[in-house]
């Protein structure tokens, strides 16, 4: 048994010096290599929205695997972690990153992991931008967080513009316990709605929840005009099926985490009408939809992670520009220094976006005034463009 | 057949009833343990000798009758619920609450046991199993012990020298820091008797002492019951198949069957007794 | 060859090498940049000492008094929002309640305090919100033992694995929300500056249990856990010794829920779940079930495998070697696979029931060289042992086959094996209910 | 009729997701009346017989793949069975159990790593999902088949402990282990029977659940699994007519609560179930008295 503890301990000790040196080594010696940190769950209960956030991000890495910073032309790497869609894994996972010298991180697809995550980043003066963290919280009170997104209040407001514009005067909020994103958004389209004069009924479904009957019988039993649900795909696929078997007879209303080829895959053949607000409208970048779709097509794992096929996510498009956010920002800031980095993002203009132009405001929030509406097409499974609506 | 003796009861089974669903482990038996004296429990296998145990020591509530220890009646128990119905003996009908007892409270009104199947603590070593049993004598809270109040050290010291001088007495001195289940088999019998000491009882229940000894064994046993009888002024109820042993040492036999009281009396009594013989040899279904 | 040294030395020993590893963490804490390797060792460490008491906690608890109980991560979570809805700055409530109004508590106990007592007032201000949590778990602990530990083994196990998940769902019910702010994240708190903070705390209340155990109490905490009827024989009371044992237990997991919430700097209740239950039993299991020594190395070992050293699992290469196999999620597998390995192989973990003493770590030093070097003689001789065993294993079977096919030969020829047994209703056992 | 209008879409799905529960029950009950064992993995192999049917479905015809769906839970139960918890038959009680937790951590995290933490969309069988209308409510086919095939296989499996050999040793074995070894009984048949008929009625309910909910994921099997254990203690642990009734309070109770509004509890409203009747009657509804020699 000694003799076991002997082996354990001395595994351990050689493990960690070979970890600590192999980073120490990287990290001093960065060389023509730079490193773009990617802070994404790749499990839990975001796992599936992480992964094609993170899929945007490769893809971009793939097109532009170089930067010219300075005069001097680096190869981008990045270095990807699993925050598990957990509070209390974020930090570790955080502080992996910043430990393995990146320049700059990416993410989180997840509100609440970035606020978790926001605290080592500050500490450590890495600057972070997030892709489609909707919560004002992320960036409120970290300088260190900018992010590319639009926000939850926007967004809540849109979505009741649009519903109470489109005749729907009672609303069914079901939002997911424990999930500060859609009680987040829920909350913000509850104050809208209010406001505008709708009536609403609100509840939530614990977590592991996979039986959405009787939320869909309260709905109907309610007597509501639009049923807003912006929880994640996983709970959202299993709405869209509950609602067709109980015929739910009202429009499904979601955010951006519904702009997802799961939602697409799950409505298609089925008579449940879904609309979302997002980021991103396929289509208005042909050369970017293509390209992508012919990555997948050719990278296997790559389209696994998109759910077996290669329909877009707007989350994909937004990782997408978020590394050219991340590469203008280290060549406005001529430097791999993320101090210098950070110092650069304010004023930063990037443009040749896929999902438009990303300036910042002083909290560190991208400057987007609107939203597409997009609504699923029963028939082919695909997003029909609607409108633009903006907050006002 | 209440027998003849001045000393005082330290130990008073009445109508000890105890029910299983149909079936009746032990049925009214009544006993007496005066002070000082050496009782026999005797029968064949499952007369419920085991069982009169338990009801004693709490571990099982009667279904009927009153355990008195040292005056206090601590259990009394009429058949309720279910049992009334299947029951048929001396309180049928008869009902008020019933007043029964935890094991430790059994234990801290000063009655010991050892089990025919060891139970010592197998984690510990041999000084520690002793010293649990000095626990419930403690008086320091849980918050002085943990952080060693002058009052916990000194207690910890009383217990750790009165649990070696015990442990001296019985024979275990040398074993004190190995570990209970490394004894051998007779030593860790004696480490169950020491354990039940530890605790300052005034009566002892002894389950099969001598259970898998061989004669010269239970010649040495029989001599240290007496010895312990004496020197911690004990009165004693024990259960035994060594009729060597029994009639040895005994001053009284009760003698149990099917759960029944077939016979009580003195050692030469209870060999002449036809039901007992019968009991034993003949009870051939 | 056995040596032991006089308590005086080994006094010295200990507060020399605990004093030594503080000021490694602080220096290190302090001087350390972000952006090195070694700072995430500073990081396991800080989470590693945080698990390591919640470890022994439940070791104390399952290991100690044989009580196997699954609500861990509830009480670590009553101890995390208690710590955190005392602490927040009055100005953060605003942002922090956004939903609610800026919450009901409108005041944090360290500003308070500072305002009056200065930096002293500042970690005064921490440590009450803390010890307090610690208390408000003890006192949910009590009202939950009352029923729930007259309950057996694995009875006991899933009413406190389904009375973790009832207050998980509590902390986030939205009409509690001016407290804990429902399903949304609580931060800006106060927390620790320094990693030699939870090191301190942890190793503080770490050694009280470890004085615990060792008391009267303690032992009478192990006979419990050893034969609950033979405890009972010794007038121990059960049930006042468990539940001594479950709000003690309930305490220490409130304390490191508190440091968790600092370490995490933000906490919601979704991670506080049965998995994580589950992580720290497995870290008890890892290091020995009744060994605190064990627990301590357990939590390190897990922390840092599972969340530094083998994330490289995760991203195709690891320490050189690249795999398809190695895609998102493999560490987990391999994780548990070892626990497994663990659970079925070595089931007493790395150090069984035995604690660390300077006497055996000195011993075990010495001979040491003399180990190694009989090492490959030794696992030449045990090979050979084994070996000996299958053969004797093989023909065992071979002799029971012969047996079985005697018996079915008998059987086929119409004699009877044994009588059958009697119906249901016949069969009687002895027993008492549970109480 | 309004009270049955406004309320039957949830009994009915109560019903159906009680049915379901009782299939998983079912393990659950039995492996405890002989092992003593909760058996944390058997949500797992719920959970893994639906995302085998996921896998299968794609290459093999339908009846082939439900075929072969039962016989994978039965070889992924047995076979954890003899890898985990009968070589530490004789070991603690506590580390049987905490095998049992081992192996669900490695199920759930093995799945993660094959399905890469996606939801897996459970394949449309025969008209087990069509879309039917009874009264006020419209619900899937499923809903009504669930009951009947639950309390057709339930009867099936009672007359088969009470009428068959096998299992008469069954209810031997869950009387009194040691005695039932020396009478001759092999132990180890009668438990990797019952792990048989355990998984296969898992595997069974998956293919009913997961048509009902589509989506399967990791962790698809923890919380079934937990509240299909409840059912079983309230029903008494080791009676098969008792889980089935547990199950189906259990399913058409949590509808209710959700109906009523109060969502955030409907799960913790089964462990409050879990705590109340082990106070009150720790054996369950049809339970017998659990008995300890002393």
């Amino acid at each position: 048994m000694k003799k076991f503890i002997a082996l354990m301990l001395t595994l351990l000790l050689a493990m960690t010096s070979l970890a600590a040196c192999g980073g120490g080594g990287d990290s001093g010696s960065g060389g023509d290599t730079i490193k773009i940190g990617v802070f994404e769950p790749a499990s839990g209960d975001n796992g599936a929205g992480g992964k094609q956030e993170t899929l945007g991000i490769q893809y971009a890495n793939e097109v532009q695997p170089t930067v010219e910073i300075g005069g001097k032309e680096y190869n981008v790497e990045l270095a990807i972690v699993d925050n598990e869609s957990d509070n209390s894994k974020a930090v570790t996972a955080a502080q992996d990153l910043v430990s393995k010298g990146v320049s700059i991180v990416l993410g989180s697809y997840g509100s609440a992991v970035s606020i978790a995550a926001a605290d080592v980043f500050a500490d450590a003066g890495m600057p972070a931008i997030g892709v489609t963290c909707t919560n004002p919280q992320v960036t409120a009170d970290c300088e260190q967080y900018f992010r590319i997104c639009f926000l939850d209040p926007f967004q809540g407001t849109v979505l009741a513009n649009y519903a109470w514009e489109n005749g729907m005067k009672k609303a069914y909020c079901l939002s997911k316990q424990g999930d500060d994103y859609s009680k987040g958004l829920v909350n913000y389209f509850i104050e809208a709605f209010k406001g505008l004069g709708g009536e609403v009924v609100e509840e939530q479904f614990p977590d592991k929840n996979s039986d959405f009957t009787s939320y869909v019988a309260n709905a109907k039993k309610n007597n509501c005009d639009v049923f807003f649900s912006p929880v994640s795909t996983e709970a959202a696929a299993l709405i869209i099926d509950q609602a067709e078997a109980q015929s739910l007879g009202m429009p499904i209303l979601a955010g951006d985490t519904w702009d997802s080829n799961v939602i697409t895959g799950a409505a298609k053949g089925k008579n449940v009408e879904v609309v979302v607000t997002t980021f991103y409208q396929e289509g208005g970048n042909p050369e970017f939809d293509s390209g992508i779709k012919e990555w997948m097509e050719n990278n296997s794992e790559a389209k696994t992670n998109n759910g077996g096929n290669t329909d877009l996510a707007a989350v994909t498009a937004m990782g997408y520009d978020a590394y050219f956010v991340a590469l203008e920002a280290m060549k406005a800031a001529g430097s791999t220094d993320p101090a210098d980095i950070l110092a650069a993002l304010p004023e930063l203009n990037a443009t040749g976006l896929v999902c438009g132009d990303v300036t910042f405001n002083e909290v560190g929030d991208a400057n987007k005034t609107t939203a597409f509406v997009k609504k699923c097409n029963n028939e082919t499974g695909a997003w029909e463009f609607v409108k633009e609506q903006s907050a006002e | 057949m209440a027998k003849q003796d001045n000393r005082e009861v330290v130990l008073r089974l009445s109508d000890i009833t105890m029910q299983f669903g149909g079936v009746v482990a032990v049925d009214n038996l009544n006993l007496e343990v005066h002070k000082n004296e050496i009782v026999g429990l005797i029968g064949p296998n499952g007369a419920g000798k085991t069982t009169a145990f338990n009801c004693i020591t709490g571990v099982y509530e009667p279904t009927n009758g009153a355990v008195e220890i040292n005056g206090n009646v601590v259990i009394e128990n009429y058949p309720q619920g279910k049992m009334k119905d299947e029951y048929a003996g001396k309180n049928q009908g008869k009902y008020t609450k019933a007043l029964t007892m935890l094991p430790d409270k059994v234990t801290k009104l000063g009655v010991a046991r050892t089990f025919q199947n060891i139970r010592l603590f197998k984690g510990m070593t041999v000084l520690e199993n002793v010293m649990v049993a000095m626990h419930m004598n403690q008086s320091e809270s849980v918050f002085g012990a943990t952080f060693r109040s002058k009052k916990a050290r000194e207690e910890e010291k009383v217990m750790k020298e009165e649990a070696l001088e015990l442990l001296k007495k019985l024979d275990l001195y040398d074993n004190r820091d190995d570990m209970s289940t490394s004894l051998p088999y007779g030593k860790q019998r004696h480490l169950e008797i020491a354990r039940a000491l530890a605790t300052h009882p005034s009566i002892l229940l002894l389950d099969e002492p001598a259970a898998g000894m061989n004669p010269q064994e239970s010649d040495d046993l029989m001599r240290f019951i007496g010895r312990i009888r004496d020197e911690f002024d004990l009165s004693i109820l024990m259960i035994e198949h060594h009729m060597q042993v029994i009639m040895g040492i005994c001053e009284h036999i009760y003698v149990l069957n099917y759960g029944g009281q077939i016979a009580d009396g003195t050692p030469a009594e209870i060999q002449a007794n036809p039901a007992v013989i019968e009991a034993y040899l003949g009870g051939d279904e | 060859m056995e040596k032991t040294l006089n308590n005086k030395t080994k006094l010295v020993l200990s507060i020399a090498a605990i004093a030594l590893l503080l000021i490694l963490v602080y220096v290190g804490d302090n001087t350390i940049p972000a952006n090195s390797s070694w700072k995430m060792l500073i990081t396991v460490i800080e989470k590693g000492s945080i698990f390591a008491l919640v470890a022994a906690s439940m070791n104390l608890l399952n290991g100690f008094t044989g009580l196997f109980s699954l609500g861990q991560a509830g009480f670590m979570l009553i101890g995390a929002y208690t710590y955190a809805i005392f602490t927040i700055p009055g100005k953060s409530h605003e942002a922090v309640y956004q939903y609610f109004d800026g919450g009901l508590i409108q005041w944090s106990i360290v500003e308070i305090l500072e305002g009056k007592l200065g930096v002293f007032g500042h970690y005064i201000g921490m440590f009450i919100p803390m010890i307090g949590a610690g208390l408000l778990v003890a006192v949910v602990a009590a009202l939950i033992g009352i029923p729930v530990l007259r309950l057996k083994s694995d009875y006991l196990a899933i009413a406190t694995l389904g009375f973790a998940e009832i207050l998980r769902a509590f902390f986030q019910w939205n009409s509690l929300g001016p407290i804990t702010n429902g399903s949304n994240v609580l931060r800006k708190y106060t927390t620790y500056g320094n990693a030699i903070f939870p090191v301190l705390v942890s190793g503080i209340c770490i050694a009280i249990i470890v004085l615990l155990i060792n008391s009267t109490y303690g032992r009478a905490f192990r006979a419990i856990r050893d034969d609950e009827i033979a405890a009972e024989a010794m007038g121990i009371n059960l049930f006042k010794h468990k539940e001594m044992s479950f709000v003690i237990s309930s305490f220490f997991a409130g304390i490191s829920g508190a440091l968790l919430a600092m370490f995490q700097t933000t906490i919601n209740a979704m991670p506080f779940n049965t998995v994580m239950t589950y992580e720290i039993l497995l870290i008890v299991v890892i290091g020995g079930i009744g060994s605190i020594t064990g627990s301590i190395l357990g939590a390190f070992l897990f922390i840092s495998t599972s969340e530094w050293l083998l994330r490289g699992l995760d991203a195709g290469k690891w320490l050189g070697i690249s795999s398809n196999l190695m895609r998102p999620g493999f560490r987990k597998v391999v994780f548990a696979i070892i626990i497994m390995l663990i659970v079925l192989f070595y089931a007493q973990g790395i150090m069984g029931s035995r604690e660390f003493s300077w006497d055996s770590f000195i011993n075990w030093w010495k001979n040491l060289p003399a180990n190694l070097k009989a090492w490959p003689a030794k696992r030449k001789a045990k090979s050979t042992a084994k070996k000996e065993a299958r053969a004797r294993k093989a023909a065992a079977k071979a002799k029971a086959k012969e047996a079985k096919a005697e018996g079915e030969a008998k059987r086929a020829s119409g004699e009877a094996l044994f009588t059958p047994l009697p119906t249901s209703d016949e069969v009687m056992v002895f027993g008492k209910e549970g109480k | 009729m309004g009270f049955i209008q406004t309320w039957l879409p949830y009994i009915l799905a109560g019903v159906a997701v009680g049915g379901q529960y009782a299939l998983i029950a079912i393990g659950y009950t039995m492996v405890y009346g002989i092992l003593r064992l909760i058996n944390f993995a058997h949500g797992d192999v719920f959970m893994w017989s639906g995302l085998i049917m996921v896998y299968l479905i794609t290459i093999l015809p339908l009846w082939l793949s439900v075929i072969l769906v039962i016989i994978f839970a039965i070889v992924l139960g047995t076979t954890i069975e003899k890898v985990a918890y009968r070589p530490l038959r004789s070991a603690p009680r506590m580390s049987i159990m905490i095998s049992a937790i081992g192996v669900s951590y490695l199920l759930q995290n093995f799945a993660l790593y094959i399905t890469g933490g996606l939801t897996k969309t459970y394949p449309t069988i025969g008209w087990l999902q069509r879309t039917v209308s009874i009264g006020s409510a419209t619900t899937k086919m499923v809903t009504l088949v669930t009951p009947v095939l639950t309390i057709v296989l339930v009867f099936l499996l009672v007359m088969l402990i009470k009428h068959t050999k096998i299992g008469m040793a069954m209810r031997a074995v869950s009387r009194d282990f040691e005695t039932s070894s020396l009478m001759g009984i092999d132990i180890d048949r009668v438990i990797t029977v019952t792990f048989v008929i355990g998984c296969a009625l898992a595997a069974i309910g998956s293919i009913l659940y997961f048509s009902n909910y589509t989506g399967i994921q990791p962790m698809s099997g923890a919380m079934p699994g937990l509240k299909a254990f409840v059912a079983a203690v309230f029903g008494g642990i080791g009676s098969v007519p008792g889980a089935v009734v547990g199950a189906f309070v259990i399913g058409v109770a949590e509808n209710l609560i959700k109906g009523i509004g109060w969502t955030n509890f409907s799960d913790a409203f089964t462990f409050v179930l879990l705590i109340i009747i082990l106070m009150v009657k720790p054996t369950g509804l049809f339970g017998e008295k659990n008995i300890d020699k002393v």
